[in-house]
């Protein structure tokens, strides 16, 4: 028993022990304000050097419980689910990996070793997305993750530099006090905003860069759970939420950075709304939602983007873990369209899988209602349109929501498989995410009256169309091509590169350039055999040209002397 | 002495090699070059000790003495890793040699001497132990490299006619009209392009080193490619700074074509030898670009990347047969992410001081180089996943073996994270 | 007295008689005599600027060249029959 | 007086060379060159290197010429056509000749130096060959050497 559990157990204790040191982290920075630890330098190069450092303040105490906390469930919850996988050992170890690196990202103290994490949480992605490395799809998923994640890592690169060249240093406090100087809109600080932000849209699945996110669910749900929809994908909220004072003498560019987030908002819910894969729907369903934190940003609401970060993590990771327990009791079975009733076979999987669809929906006494709220209004002062676009989403929401669960959850089943409900050890972290995300939203109990008559009712409403639609009678909509960018990247990006360096290779290196050189040797044989006809054997002919060419360079000598 | 001893040490290897036909003599020799050039490097003072036999036209400069190192270190990877034959030990112990006089010569002709002396155990090493059409392929490399060979010989003759010496010191003292430097420029970026080689003088590269045995491809990438950098760094930018100055947009531009063309065409490769020869010449063209961005950043980079892909390399075609254990794919994966410069390998530190250089001179130019980036992750991910899901895989690796890889690795990941011994 | 550039001039003179000679003889053995001529003219202005040593090396040289060629034009001329220059196309590359 | 043995000695030794290269007979030819040489030795008189003279006659008179006339003579030089056939050669020969004298008397001109001849006795000589170039001197003895060898190697029938 143990020896099979050990890995899982030994992770999940380390991971624990790091949520109880982040708890006396937060307690000691809400006491005494924020403080930095100083661990040695790295390199320095003229006088520029970087040094590895942690700040702790509110916002990074904050990340770290939440990525400690939620971290450790899910590290519980996968020793269920990862109990019969050969490599589980393996999996731990990743998964520890990542908590280090998603560690080193929010908890660094300058933007440089913060990459370092940041880049390591994309590492980690790319081998749990590509953890079941028999299935060749499962590795060109992983791929795709890191390669588009490294056109946003380009992106933030590009930021570190113009950042060093503008203030000299990547230290967060020098950084923010430099460009508190600078006038508002400063070409540097416009810059280095707007590259952050290509990074950010990179790691926090936006458009253009989001497609990578929906294949990244072929890991093993825990890690979607985790790091595709708790954690990692947050860490572009965290940085510009982190950077907020670059981007507050940036105003163009936070527009950008709303509507962005609102159009991603829109795709993600649109796209959600026709898929037959249950992690697919939640993968779209991340992607809008991180649509929603961005736009807030772009609003300059950083309070409500990091409300709804948080309250996100804990609903979204638990209908990942959710979802995950149904494809456990489904034998590996994904597709919504084979399920059926199973709220009467997973009753506890049921029960929690509603509390994470209703916080999602935004129903008023679960968290999602008041984060939600806190984005809204942010936007709403902002700008109007946007606030009415995202209103719009959130009913596809709801919509999506409410045929996922009815798909899943009601009417009869629709294949044959013997369902069973999950052991404890993958209920028990459920039920722990489902008390927190029905009760996250209490910590900031601002909300209109009025806002909870009109969600409530148009809740009921969407969920009533809905019942009818895909509990009662299955309406099969599925369309997993639908919108899909994939297609369009496909056409207008990687085949022209693939196209463009077979063109090099095989135009340019094979005939250009080979031609080329072998035309250089062709030359200079045929120059040898013309000249090699001089050579006649005539020894007066030669005595002739020995003289001649005496002749030749002394009076050159004479004409041109060195 | 020491210097002398240290020059000789290689040479005596190869006769012992010749004579008595064990590797455990190239073993020996190569541990007690790295031994010498540590203590070389921990105690300069030694050089001076014995004043005795003093060579004037030798020295060891800072970047000299890293050349030295990492030579010395890469050998004996090379050799303990290796189970050749004495000859061919023997020819790896002369191209040593060869290397140490190139990174001590303070003196053109001997510069160029041992430079030339370099191409012909390489020459020979491609005739007598490469698979394939090797006999047009050792042709090509010399072909190739004798044409760079003949620039510098040009600018050195040039040189000397103009400050008739051949003493570096004297060089770098005589002030240059622009015109003359232009010239001068253009020889010794010829010469120092095709040793790196840099597009468009690398068609001798991808099947050179796929001709090579594993052994050979790690000397041809990890050592012999650095000539041209060394080159770079050592006479280029002190000899010809106005020309570099006042051409510095077109020498960048043409360099970082080089490295867009070099990833983009590794996408197009097929095989592992050819996939990470080809990224190899993507990396050696950062490389230079961080030298001709003429920042202090870029050549801080640059040197910390000539480390970084010595190692790199030297153990992506260590691991280059086709091996199926986890100890091996994980071992080829952990180069695989310092060959993409992930961060806390030494490689990061390389390639983002180099871009910094460069967006110190122009921030498009950074972006222009930093896509390789994004292109080498695709295609050395490619290639790793082409090896995790290959189904061949009959080589057994031995202990020294791996011994030389778990050094390597960590090597790559321990200067990552301590990067300032290589920034010099 | 002797002009200054007297020794130079003849030996210029015949240093240009002697190679005249070389190119349009066509017996082997007087264009050997010749080359003992040309010979002779740079001795004569050697020593007009007084470098007896390198005047007694060139003697010594031609001494030895002139022998072993006639050598070898006695060599030749039995494999020929002839020292005509012009049937000696054996060099050909 | 040294004047007149001056021009004296030089137009012989140019017409005695014109008649090396012009004569038809070989014979003649070769007794031309002795007077070409003769003259020659008398410059050096003139000149005041005696020593060089004696050798001057000993190597060339003695030695040299006397083995063109063994070989003239050993061998049937009749019909030996004795001029370039073609017109042109002449010119194109001239021409040459004319180019590289005139390249030669260019450079000479202005590097010229005649000095004092007193200095060439046969001691300052004799001292300067056995020790300055001591060693291209034991290095012509093996010259000679090597000649000896290959002249009998040569002159060896097959």
């Amino acid at each position: 028993m143990i020896k099979k559990y050990w890995s899982g157990i030994a992770a999940s204790l380390v991971v624990f022990c790091l949520f109880l040191v982040s708890i006396s982290v937060f307690l000691r920075v809400y006491q005494t304000g924020p403080f930095e630890i100083y661990l040695f330098n790295w390199f320095s190069v003229g006088d520029f050097s970087v040094s590895w450092g942690l700040l702790f303040d509110t916002l990074s105490a904050l990340m770290f419980m939440m990525v400690t906390g939620v971290g450790f469930l899910i590290h519980i919850y996968s020793i269920g689910y990862m109990h019969d996988d050969p490599n589980r050992g393996r999996f731990f170890w990743y998964l520890n990996l990542f908590i280090f690196f998603m560690l080193t990202l929010v908890l660094s103290n300058n933007f440089l070793s913060m990459f370092v994490g940041w880049e390591g949480v994309g590492l980690c992605s790319y081998l749990l997305i590509g953890f079941w490395s028999s299935n060749k799809d499962y590795l060109i998923a992983a791929k795709k993750a890191f390669v588009m994640n490294r056109i946003g890592d380009l992106g933030f690169i590009l930021g570190l530099l113009v950042m060093i060249l503008t203030f000299g240093s990547v230290q967060f406090g020098i950084v923010f006090s430099q460009a508190g100087l600078l006038p508002i809109g400063h070409i540097s600080v416009v810059l280095i905003a707007i590259l952050l932000f290509v990074g950010a849209t990179g790691k926090s699945a936006q458009l253009p860069l989001f497609t990578w996110l929906p294949d990244a669910m072929a890991g093993p749900t825990p890690v979607s759970a985790l790091i595709h929809a708790a954690t990692m994908v947050t860490a572009g909220i965290y940085m510009i939420a982190r950077s907020h004072a670059i981007y507050a003498l940036a105003p163009d560019v936070l527009t950008v950075v709303l509507w962005v987030g609102v159009a991603t908002a829109v795709v993600g819910a649109i796209i959600a709304l026709r898929q037959s894969d249950i992690k697919k729907v939640l993968a779209y369903s991340t992607v809008s939602q991180l649509g929603f934190m961005v736009a807030a940003l772009g609003a300059g609401g950083t309070h409500a983007a990091l409300f709804h970060m948080v309250t996100h993590a804990f609903f979204k990771a638990l209908l990942f873990l959710a979802a995950g327990s149904v494809i456990h009791g489904m034998g590996g079975e994904q597709n919504m369209y084979k399920m059926g009733g199973l709220r009467k076979l997973q009753p506890i999987t049921f029960a929690v899988f509603l509390v994470g669809a209703l916080a999602l929906s935004g129903c008023p006494p679960f968290s999602g209602f008041f984060s939600k709220d806190a984005i809204l209004l942010a936007i709403y002062q902002v700008s109007p349109w946007a606030f009415g676009v995202l209103i719009g989403v959130s009913v596809l929401t709801a919509i999506y929501v409410a045929r996922l669960v009815f798909l899943v959850f009601f009417g009869p089943l629709r294949s044959d498989v013997h369902v069973h409900e999950s052991p404890l050890i993958m209920t028990i972290p459920l039920v722990f995410l489902a008390v927190l995300a029905a009760t996250a939203g209490i910590y900031h109990p601002e909300f209109e009256w009025v806002m909870v008559i009109i969600t409530v009712s148009a809740l009921a409403m969407i969920w009533w169309v809905t019942y009818s639609r895909y509990a009662v009678q299955v309406k099969d909509d599925r369309s997993d091509g639908f919108m899909s960018l994939d297609v369009v990247y496909s056409a207008v990006i990687v085949r022209p590169i693939l196209v463009i360096a077979r063109g090099l290779s095989t135009v340019m290196d094979q005939i250009v350039l080979d031609t080329a050189a072998k035309e250089l040797g062709q030359t200079v044989v045929q120059s040898g055999e013309s000249l090699r006809r001089m050579q006649s054997g005539s020894i007066g002919f030669y005595l002739w040209m020995i003289t001649a060419s005496v002749a030749v360079i002394l009076i050159g000598l004479s004409i041109w002397p060195f | 002495m020491a210097l002398l001893a240290l020059l000789a040490l290689p040479l005596i290897g190869v006769f012992g090699l010749l004579i008595f036909k064990s590797r455990w003599i190239a073993v020996a020799v190569s541990a007690l070059t790295v031994v010498m050039t540590v203590i070389i490097g921990r105690y300069p003072e030694l050089l001076s000790f014995f004043t005795s036999i003093s060579l004037p036209s030798f020295a060891v400069t800072p970047l000299g003495l890293l050349m030295l190192i990492l030579t010395s270190v890469i050998v004996l990877a090379i050799v303990l890793a290796s189970d050749d034959s004495p000859g061919f030990l023997a020819i790896i112990l002369g191209i040593q040699a060869a290397l140490f006089g190139v990174f001590c010569a303070q003196n053109g002709l001997l510069f160029y001497m041992f430079w030339e002396l370099t191409l012909i155990p390489a020459f020979f090493m491609i005739l007598g132990w490469g698979t394939g059409d090797k006999v047009r392929i050792a042709i090509r490399f010399l072909l190739y490299n004798l044409v760079g060979s003949f620039a510098l010989l040009t600018v050195i003759l040039y040189l000397f006619l103009q400050t008739h010496s051949f003493a570096f010191t004297d060089w770098m003292a005589a002030p240059l009209p622009l015109a003359s430097q232009v010239w001068v420029l253009i020889g010794l970026f010829v010469a120092f392009g095709i040793k790196l080689p840099l597009v468009p003088f690398h068609r001798w590269q991808p099947e050179t080193y796929e001709c090579l045995p594993r052994s050979g491809s790690m000397l041809f990438s990890g050592l012999l490619s650095k000539l041209g950098v060394y080159g770079m760094l050592m006479l280029m930018v002190p000899l010809v700074p106005h020309a570099l100055l006042v051409y510095r947009p077109i020498v960048l531009g043409i360099v970082v074509m080089s490295v867009l063309y070099a990833s983009l065409v590794a996408l197009a490769e097929t095989g592992f030898k050819r996939i990470v020869a080809t990224v190899s010449i993507a990396h050696g063209s950062l490389l230079a670009a961080g030298i001709f961005a003429l920042t202090p950043m870029g050549i801080q980079g640059s040197i910390a990347q000539i480390v970084a892909h010595s190692l790199v390399v030297a153990a992506l075609f260590l691991c280059e047969p086709r091996i199926r254990s986890h100890f091996y794919l994980g071992a080829l994966f952990l180069v695989v992410l310092g060959s993409i410069g992930l961060p806390l390998t030494i490689g990061f530190i390389g390639e983002f001081l180099i871009l910094l250089g460069i967006s110190q001179f122009s921030l498009v130019y950074a972006g222009l180089a930093g896509i390789s980036v994004i292109l080498g992750a695709w295609a050395m991910l490619t290639l790793y996943q082409s090896v995790q899901s290959s189904t061949e895989g009959t080589y057994e690796f031995s202990f020294s073996e791996d011994i030389v890889v778990i050094t390597l690795i960590a090597a790559i990941y321990i200067l990552g994270i301590f990067p300032s011994v290589v920034l010099i | 007295m002797i002009p200054t550039y007297s020794y130079l001039v003849l030996g210029c003179i015949l240093f240009s008689i002697g190679t005249l000679g070389v190119l349009i003889r066509r017996n082997v053995v007087i264009v050997l005599m010749c080359i003992e001529l040309m010979l002779n003219a740079v001795n004569l202005i050697l020593v007009s600027v007084c470098e007896p040593v390198f005047v007694f090396f060139i003697m010594m040289v031609a001494a030895v060249e002139v022998s072993v060629g006639l050598a070898l034009i006695a060599r030749v001329y039995r494999k020929f029959g002839t020292t005509d220059i012009s049937t000696f196309g054996q060099l050909k590359g | 007086m040294s004047d007149i043995f001056f021009w004296v000695f030089s137009v012989m030794a140019v017409v005695s060379a014109l008649s090396v290269v012009l004569n038809r007979n070989p014979i003649y030819s070769v007794l031309s060159l002795i007077v070409c040489f003769f003259s020659i030795a008398g410059h050096y008189v003139l000149m005041g290197a005696l020593f060089l003279c004696a050798v001057h006659i000993v190597v060339y008179a003695g030695a040299i010429m006397v083995l063109f006339l063994f070989v003239i003579m050993l061998m049937n030089l009749k019909d030996v056509p004795e001029f370039v056939s073609k017109w042109w050669h002449f010119g194109a020969a001239g021409a040459a000749v004319a180019a590289m004298v005139f390249g030669l008397a260019t450079h000479l001109f202005q590097s010229y130096n005649p000095r004092v001849i007193g200095d060439m006795q046969l001691k300052p000589i004799a001292q300067a060959l056995f020790t300055t170039y001591a060693v291209p001197f034991e290095l012509s003895a093996i010259l000679f050497l090597s000649a000896v060898i290959g002249v009998v190697a040569l002159g060896k029938s097959e």
